[in-house]
């Protein structure tokens, strides 16, 4: 079997729909792969193919497509070299498959996700325990609709007198007092 | 040759212990180890008279043929001919019993070997 | 009673002296170790004032009857201690109670704060009050073998059990000290000394980040003055009974000043340069090495010094 | 006409004659034939007994010759004392053994026959003073017994029926050889005549006569390994027939013995060795042994063998007049004992011995099998326990240690497996337990009562106080009696009798017995007091604590070694009894028990090798002991070492101490141990003090053996979860430091002891009482499951501070009294290793010390735990005065130190010098009333000062999880408390040191005795040819072993 | 000296389950009248203020600058200000910077475990304002509505000097009995209480953790 990540995924490609590959780094390849697909992808790369190592699980918010796109970085020893799946799914259905039977540290990325974003991975232990966050009841905070100025305002009360400017502006200003005269 | 009655006698006896023996300790089969027994007794029944026996002596019965005051020397020893009588008739008895056992080990086990009689041990 | 009165009198003034000069002693060794670092330290009154501002504290809370007399018990035993030993040789004013028992007296009576501590801590329900007391009497096992074959090999120097005795059998120029008498029983005390002191790396049953500084982690306020005086009359009272076993005694106060400043130097000096070691580390090693110096020194005592 | 029926020959004939008639009757009416059965068993019992009373009335024997034909014609019977007693036993329990077997008599007509024909041919052998007659007696008992075999008709009962025939006809065969043989050397056949022609029998002829007359007859009494046959018939046929053969049997094959043993003179040794080696291998196998029936043959083996090496030896040794205690004794015992035992086994039916739990619920059966069990193991007041006294003594009189020693360990054994059942007895499992018809108790308790009545009568007729020595055990059947009653009277009867009974006991002794009269007596009534907290029944528990305490006063009354034994077994046997009470006890009564015989047996050795050299028994004479004297005094401190609980001695204890009873515990650790105390003291008193032979160097190894303990004990308290087990392991360390004590052997060594004794007494008894509260209000013993309790058992919490404060050694309270006298002993004496190790196991008594205070009552309060209430306070009572006297004796150490120093006085130099309150030794001083006074004030001022400081400040009493928590909260109870585990940085730390060597030693030893068994009954292959084999290897053997070779 | 004040009752523990109420005081906390000499309490204030115990409990980013405070360079023991482990023992809290609304729980604990008289040095803007995190979601914006603050040193971050200077201004306070936190606190508790519990959603444990 080749070691080459790029055969690798060649040879991956003839069961799996992978999509969008691309290789940021000389060590890292990025690639996408439908929801249904994910975990048995990943279970193939840590299996077959020595992709041992969960190196993080996160996820990024596009509000704008609707979708959450969940990051498993996985990390082959062997070669020194990640690959990061992505998933996409649904905003709405915020539901995947758990991987905590991979790998037992996923079980605390997923709650960190559920807790922060609101993503559910049914099965995972002590999903809905407190993460970071104690008595949280509002809508997790991470979601990019989550307006956070305005919690915390509303909950935290600014302090008389405070000035907020916008940093690049102000730095602007105290680094090239010049410049800023002359716009 | 010159054997005396006695020696035929119990050394026949001793063979028929031995021989009785023999059987009753190689022996599997009960009604074999019965018949062993029964030599056994024989044997000792035989040494058992003989012990009472005089060399030359005669019958215990004391009448004319007899000196009265030489019977002590000459007169064979009665009392071990009787008691053989006795021992007989217990070793009939003994025999009868194994016997009896025997019948109801076969009726029971439907076997006669002492192989198959080990329930118990230990 | 007039032989009490003039007798707790002078008791209280030892009293009084000692603890003085346990707490600048104190003081003292702080900024020699802040000289060390390159700190200028303390100032000399700061156990005072730390002692002043608990007695000061407002408010405090009690765990219970116990609780409340842990800190008594433990002044008890440091006093206590103080009483039974001889402060000054040929001193009527310095020799406190020893008259009332001997040096297994004051042995045992070591016992007595510790075990009133380890009750009030205990009751205070606190996880670590516990587990700090567990450590430290499991140490104090380990080193009070080697300290007590020590002391049976003055013992049978000696042929005493009074402390007055023991002392003033070395009387009479440096080289009777039982230090140079009788080195490896001196070598065992002072390696018994070590955990007795509570310095690295020795220190582990009051570690102070992993189980916030044991069993006082729950006192406080008054309670915690108590233990600040008590630290220095049990230390100081310690220091002396070592001073007079092994060090000659003192027939003066600059001369047992000077000795007990350098008796507690050693653990300070050794303090500084280790580690920590985990408590069964220290068991062990209290019942390796100082041991059988202990056992060595005694015959040493049988075969040399009595033929 | 009456005088005419009730001539013994009627013993024969009536029985003869309807035996016969009885197949016939019962053609025609099986229930007259029943009838006539049971009159004629009647009739036989009735001639014989009141030919016994005639006897014992000193009327001159009967002989009896029949037809007037001398014989061996016709038959000739003596009928002396001897014989009268064993047919009247014989037939005793021929009547009462038919009893259980009824349903056998209704099935099978013609056994009734049989049996009583058998009953004849015993009371035959007993009888007849003729060789031949002799044959046909053990002809016509083994044709009999065939009978009662064949007619079970079970395959199993037929098989080993026909392996006894072969068997026993080879033995009658070689005895009728060997009679005729002994005919023709002295032309006799009666044993009388042939004792006035002994010169007569010499040369092979006779030296072959002998051996076959003796195997005749000594396979008749199955000795190993020519007894498989036997065994397999105990195991298979109906338990009344077993009893018969066992009991009845038995005896007559062993009076027949009895008879011919004047003939083989040179002999005696071999016979003493088949007994013996009988003795030693069937109770060796008896350990392998699981099927009750089988086990008891073992036992019935065994009891045979040890009476023919006991009739052996005492003829070896000329003391034939000892005979009539020893056999008779050991005969009685056996036949009264075993005949019992087969038929509770047939009464409960339950084959393996695992599988006679329940008993325990059914209050009668337990007492009738705990008779017969413990006169078999030999315990008083039952005959057995005489007969061996008297025969340990005469051996080591004779100088027969080796000998000695197979008896007491062949009874060790014996009572190992006859323990164990008792054990499985004891468990308590209600749903398994038997339901038995109350009928068919009457004879088995007949039996059992008949065993007291001997016991007491034996212990009449040796001229002992019967009734002083065997207080004890009135007390206990009284009590037992009584047991219907509420549970707070009997223990009000109890303590009330017990102090009328003890105080003039008390009052009249004087020195050490008066010191430990105070201890054991006032003592143990002050924490017996404890027992009135319970105000349930407890079935059985009163009479044996009255017999306990009963048993202590005793054991102080004792003037000779005999009547310490006495108490000291029935101490033994009520202790192991009332720890069997305990729920968990089940586990380690068995090792109490052997652990309790062995100690009483080396106890019993060293008595009687004084015995042997003085000739007395008193006590006082031990000093008198010079040559033996290092022998007995090593016997006599190994025996009270073992209950002392020395290091490596010491297995059973923290089970039995911990698993009794929880008031009951006090009492074991507190008083009873101490009994050991006693016993040490007293043996050194007589014996140590002379300091003869190489006694000195014992000592020696005693204060090792005693610091040792000390270390241990605390170690293993160190890591014990169970606050019983771990006061118990106290205990063990506690007593080691009094064990040393006594080692040194000076004046203040035994103050040291006296003093460490009371002390022990005092605190122990107080921790014991306060955990039994404890244990009573949390219900569990387990540490870790308590915590904060300080708040709930306010008393109980004071009590326990007070105790480990008196036990840890710290002043100002007693345990440092203690400790200084000990520290300036061993100094005393040089003994400065000891010295240090004394001090280092005190320094780790400390840590368990503070855990039990710790884990139970400070720290962390359980929730479920919220609600407990403080300990009844009659539970505090006793408590609270021994709290006085800790005080009391702290203050005024005088008040203890006087009176011990006083009993003491006048053995040693004196060494200890008061000065006004002021103790001096040569070496050091200590002043416990100044001391206590300036403690007092250093302690109060502080206090006042501190009450002052709180004035000015908010002092808020706050609640359990009100702590500094790493700014968390405590979630649990559970899991805050510091409690599990508690040291286990020491166990990481000491490691292998910590290995329970001494369990696996043990352990070892009962692997290795099993393994001896099993190894020994590999011989027993159930083949019938086989077991042929081994009778005639056993006739060659006897006949090398007697010289037949050379 | 005082006597609690009986018209207020103990606290509801209202946060904790019906058995878990047994473990924990309800107590209500009482407010300190000073000593009745006025020298005595001077000389006390003065004591006070030359012996600061510091909780060793670093909060927030901040704490990282007391480190530095105690070591050779700045030498703070001289002033007789040390670290102490446990709050019971500690009379200063220094709030290291911002504090979340999950720190902001512990530091409630510790503050009310700790001994009065105690007083609170609060570093850095954050404290005060929310500094850089004032948007967060979880940083309270204002901490003395929440704990009694005695003392701000401004600053992201503040130097060691700076802490310095404030540890002299708080004794400056303490000497002249200004620093008064505990006692406001306790009087004010209703309200520090109410708008602890405004923030802190999951209060699971008793109103004054004594």
């Amino acid at each position: 079997m080749s070691n080459d990540p790029k055969s690798i995924i060649e040879e991956l490609s003839d069961h799996y729909q992978i999509s969008e590959i691309k290789e940021q780094k000389a060590d890292l390849l990025l690639l996408k792969i439908p929801k249904e697909d994910a975990v048995q992808f990943i279970r193939e790369l840590r299996d077959g193919q020595n992709y041992t190592h969960l190196a993080f699980m996160t996820v990024i918010d596009y509000i704008e497509s609707g979708i959450f796109t969940l990051t498993y970085m996985l990390h082959n020893y062997a070669a020194h070299h990640n690959i990061a799946v992505h998933v996409d799914i649904d905003r709405e259905q915020t539901e995947m498959e758990s991987i905590h039977e991979l790998w037992v540290h996923a079980a605390t990325y997923q709650r960190e996700l559920r807790e922060m974003y609101g993503i559910r991975f049914p099965g995972s232990p002590r999903l809905d325990d407190d993460f970071c966050l104690e008595g949280w009841d509002e809508i997790p905070p991470m979601r990019r609709e989550f307006d956070t100025v305005s919690y915390s305002r509303e909950r935290f009360f600014d302090r008389e007198g405070r000035i907020t400017t916008d940093p690049r502006e102000h730095m602007k200003q105290i680094m090239y007092p010049i410049h800023t005269d002359n716009d | 040759m010159d054997l005396p009655v006695s020696t035929i006698t119990l050394s026949t006896g001793l063979a028929l212990l031995l021989i009785g023996m023999w059987g009753m300790l190689t022996q599997k089969n009960i009604i074999r180890m019965i018949i062993g027994f029964s030599l056994i007794d024989t044997g000792v029944h035989m040494i058992m008279v003989t012990i009472g026996y005089l060399s030359g002596g005669t019958a215990p019965i004391i009448n004319d043929a007899v000196d009265r005051l030489t019977a002590l020397q000459d007169v064979v020893d009665p009392v071990p001919s009787a008691l053989v009588l006795t021992a007989i008739v217990i070793g009939l008895g003994i025999t009868a019993v194994m016997l009896a056992f025997a019948v109801q080990i076969h009726d029971k086990k439907k076997s006669l070997s002492i192989e198959n009689c080990t329930e118990s041990k230990w | 009673m007039e032989f009490w009165a003039v007798k707790i009198g002078y008791f209280l003034i030892t009293l009084g002296m000692v603890t003085v000069y346990g707490l600048l002693l104190g003081a003292i060794i702080a900024r020699t170790m802040a000289r060390v670092q390159g700190r200028i330290g303390i100032p000399y009154w700061q156990p005072f004032l730390d002692i002043i501002k608990n007695l000061g504290k407002r408010t405090a809370v009690s765990h219970g009857v116990m609780f409340y007399m842990g800190p008594v018990f433990r002044i008890a035993g440091g006093i206590g201690t103080l009483a039974f030993v001889p402060v000054i040789y040929g001193s009527e004013m310095f020799s406190n109670f020893h008259f009332a028992g001997d040096l297994l007296l004051a042995m045992y009576f070591i016992f007595f704060g510790q075990l009133g501590m380890a009750l009030g801590a205990g009751e205070s329900g606190h996880p670590f009050s516990a587990i700090g007391v567990a450590r430290g009497l499991g140490q104090m096992t380990a080193f009070e073998l080697p300290f007590v074959l020590a002391i049976i090999a003055v013992v049978i120097q000696y042929d005493t059990l009074s402390i007055t005795e023991i002392v003033a059998a070395q009387q009479g120029g440096v080289s009777n000290w039982t230090l140079f008498t009788n080195p490896l029983a001196v070598a065992a005390a002072m390696l018994a000394f070590l955990g007795m002191s509570g310095y690295p790396p020795f220190d582990v049953f009051t570690a102070p980040n992993e189980i916030p500084i044991g069993p006082p982690t729950e006192y406080h306020s008054s309670f915690l003055a108590l233990m600040a005086t008590n630290r220095a009359i049990f230390a100081s009272a310690k220091l002396i009974l070592f001073m007079d076993l092994f060090f000659g005694g003192a027939t003066g106060l600059i001369e047992m000043i000077i000795k007990t400043w350098a008796i507690y130097m050693v653990a300070v000096v050794v303090g500084a340069s280790f580690p920590r070691f985990r408590v069964d580390q220290s068991i062990r090693f209290f019942l390796r090495v100082p041991t059988l110096i202990g056992i060595a020194s005694i015959a040493f005592v049988q075969i040399f010094l009595l033929g | 006409m009456v005088e005419g029926l009730l001539a013994p020959i009627n013993l024969i004939i009536a029985a003869l004659g309807v035996g016969f008639l009885l197949p016939l009757i019962a053609r025609s009416s099986a229930s007259i034939a029943r009838g006539l059965f049971w009159l004629t068993q009647v009739f036989l019992l009735l001639i014989s007994s009141v030919w016994l009373l005639r006897l014992i009335d000193g009327a001159p024997a009967v002989e009896v010759i029949t037809a007037g034909i001398q014989p061996p014609f016709a038959i000739n019977l003596y009928f002396g004392l001897f014989e009268a007693f064993v047919v009247s036993a014989v037939n005793l329990s021929a009547i009462l053994g038919s009893w259980y077997l009824i349903d056998y008599f209704k099935s099978r007509a013609a056994s009734m026959s049989v049996y009583l024909i058998l009953t004849m041919g015993i009371s035959g052998m007993v009888m007849t003073r003729d060789l031949f007659n002799l044959f046909i007696f053990i002809e016509i008992t083994a044709l009999a017994t065939y009978g009662l075999l064949a007619l079970d008709k079970r395959p199993a009962s037929l098989a080993a029926g026909f392996k006894y025939i072969i068997a026993t006809s080879l033995a009658s065969t070689f005895f009728l050889l060997g009679t005729m043989l002994l005919y023709h050397l002295t032309g006799t056949l009666n044993i009388d005549d042939m004792l006035l022609h002994m010169d007569r029998i010499t040369g092979p002829v006779g030296l072959a006569a002998g051996v076959l007359l003796l195997v005749g007859v000594i396979i008749e009494l199955k000795p190993y390994p020519a007894n498989g046959w036997g065994l397999d018939v105990y195991e298979t046929v109906p338990a009344g027939v077993a009893a018969m053969i066992s009991v009845g049997v038995s005896a007559g094959a062993f009076f027949a013995l009895y008879k011919i043993v004047p003939l083989l003179g040179d002999f005696l040794p071999v016979v003493a060795a088949v007994g013996g080696a009988t003795f030693l291998a069937s109770n060796f196998i008896g350990l392998r042994q699981r099927n009750v029936r089988r086990m008891l043959g073992y036992s019935s083996v065994a009891q045979m063998g040890l009476m023919t090496l006991a009739l052996a030896v005492l003829y070896m040794l000329g003391k034939s007049e000892y005979v009539t205690l020893v056999i008779g004794g050991l005969f009685i015992n056996h036949l009264l004992a075993k005949a019992g035992l087969f038929w509770l086994a047939g009464v409960v039916d339950r084959p393996r011995t695992e599988a006679w739990v329940g008993l325990r619920h059914r209050p009668i059966l337990l007492v009738i099998l705990g008779i017969l069990l413990a006169a078999l193991a030999g315990f008083p007041p039952f005959p057995g326990f005489w007969g061996k006294w008297e025969l340990i003594m005469q051996l080591s009189a004779g100088e027969l240690p080796f000998w000695v020693f197979v008896v007491l360990l062949g009874s060790l054994l014996e009572a190992a497996y006859l323990y164990r059942w008792f054990g499985f007895a004891l468990q308590d499992d209600e749903t398994r337990a038997p339901a038995v018809e109350p009928v068919k108790l009457i004879p088995v308790g007949l039996f059992a009562l008949s065993l007291l009545a001997t016991g007491h009568l034996v212990a009449d007729w040796l001229g002992l106080e019967a009734p002083r020595v065997l207080v004890p055990i009135y007390m206990g059947i009284i009590l037992y009696a009584l047991d219907g009653m509420p549970g707070r009277l009997k223990a009000l009867l109890v303590l009330g009798a017990f102090a009328v009974y003890a105080y003039p006991v008390v009052m009249g002794l004087e020195g050490l017995h008066w010191l430990f009269g105070l201890i054991l007596l006032l003592g143990g009534g002050v924490i017996a007091f404890a027992v009135l907290h319970r105000s349930d029944a407890r079935r059985g528990f009163y009479p044996l604590l009255g017999m306990l305490l009963f048993s202590l006063a005793s054991l102080l009354e004792a003037s000779s070694t005999l009547e310490f034994f006495f108490a000291w077994e029935v101490l033994t046997l009520s202790s192991y009894l009332l720890i069997s009470m305990g729920r968990g006890a089940r586990e380690h009564i068995l090792t109490f028990l052997m652990f309790s015989l062995g100690s009483a047996f080396l106890i019993l050795a060293g008595f009687g090798f004084a015995y042997g050299e003085t000739g007395s028994i008193l006590l006082a004479d031990l000093s008198k002991v010079e040559k033996s004297a290092t022998l007995v005094f090593m016997l006599l401190t190994l025996g009270f070492l073992v209950k002392a609980g020395a290091a490596g001695l010491h297995v059973w204890l923290p089970g039995a101490y911990s698993e009794a009873e929880d008031d009951f515990s006090a009492l074991l650790s507190a008083v009873v141990g101490k009994a050991a105390i006693f016993g040490l003291l007293l043996a050194a008193m007589h014996l140590a003090v002379n300091g003869v032979g190489a006694i000195n160097q014992v000592l020696y190894v005693v204060s090792w053996l005693g610091l040792i303990s000390a270390l241990v004990g605390a170690l293993m308290a160190l890591f014990q979860e169970d606050v019983k087990k771990l006061l118990a392991y106290s205990s063990m360390g506690q007593v080691g430091y009094i064990v040393t004590a006594i080692a040194v052997s000076s004046q203040l060594g035994w103050v040291a002891a006296g003093y460490l004794t009371v002390n022990h007494l005092l605190f122990k008894g107080l921790l014991f009482l306060a955990v039994a509260g404890l244990v009573y209000q949390t219900g569990t013993r387990l540490m870790y499951q308590m915590g904060g309790l300080i708040k709930n058992l306010p008393m109980t919490y004071i009590s326990v501070l007070i105790g480990i404060i008196a036990i840890s050694g710290v002043p100002p309270l007693t345990g440092f009294g203690g400790k200084w006298l000990l520290l300036n002993a061993l100094f005393d004496k040089g003994w400065y290793w000891q010295a240090g190790l004394a001090f280092f196991a005190s320094a780790v008594a400390f840590l368990y010390l503070f855990r039990l205070i710790h884990t139970v009552f400070l720290g962390q309060r359980k929730q479920a735990h919220k609600d407990l209430r403080e300990a009844s306070w009659l539970l505090l009572f006793p408590q609270i005065l021994l709290i006085v006297a800790i005080m009391a004796f702290s203050i005024w150490p005088k008040l203890l130190i006087d009176p011990i120093a006083s009993s003491f006085a006048g053995i040693f130099p004196e060494a200890l010098i008061w000065d006004g309150t002021m103790l001096k030794t040569r070496l050091g001083y200590w002043d416990g009333f100044m001391v206590i006074n300036i403690v007092a004030g250093v302690f109060l001022v502080p206090l006042l000062i501190l009450l002052f400081l709180s004035r000015f400040m908010q002092i808020q009493k706050v609640k359990q999880f009100n702590i500094v928590f790493a700014a968390e909260r405590p979630e649990t109870p559970e899991t805050t408390h510091y409690a599990y585990n508690f040291f286990s940085f020491y166990e990481k730390a000491l490691g292998p040191l910590l290995k329970p060597r001494a369990t696996a030693f043990w352990d070892g030893v009962s692997e290795w005795s099993h393994t001896i068994g099993s190894t020994l009954r590999v011989l027993y292959t159930g083949n019938g040819q086989t077991y042929a084999l081994y009778v005639l290897f056993y006739v060659v053997m006897i006949y090398i072993a007697v010289g037949g070779m050379g | 000296m005082t006597t609690k004040d009986q018209s207020l009752g103990p606290l509801a523990n209202d946060g904790l389950s019906p058995e878990e109420r047994d473990l924990f005081s309800d107590a209500r906390p009482v407010p300190y009248q000073p000593y009745p000499i006025e020298v005595v309490e001077k000389f006390v204030n003065w004591v006070r203020a030359n012996s600061l115990f510091m909780l060793a409990f670093g909060t927030g980013c901040g704490a990282v600058e007391l480190n530095p405070l105690m070591t050779a360079r700045y030498d703070a023991y001289r002033f007789g200000f040390q670290p102490r482990p446990t709050p019971r023992q500690a009379s200063v809290f220094m709030i290291g910077g911002y504090a979340s609304v999950k720190t902001l729980k512990r530091i409630i604990r510790s503050y009310e475990q700790m001994q009065g008289p105690k007083f609170v040095v609060a570093l850095g803007i954050c404290p005060v304002n929310g500094g850089m995190y004032w948007d967060s979601y979880n940083t309270v914006n204002q901490f003395d509505l929440y704990i009694p603050v005695d003392l701000y040193i401004t600053g992201c971050m503040p130097r060691p000097e700076v802490l310095l200077a404030g540890v002299l201004e708080l004794k400056k306070k303490i000497k002249e009995g200004r620093a008064d936190g505990h006692n406001r606190y306790i009087e004010n508790l209703d309200w520090y209480k109410a708008n602890q519990k405004r923030i802190i959603k999951n209060w699971d444990m008793p109103d004054y953790s004594w």
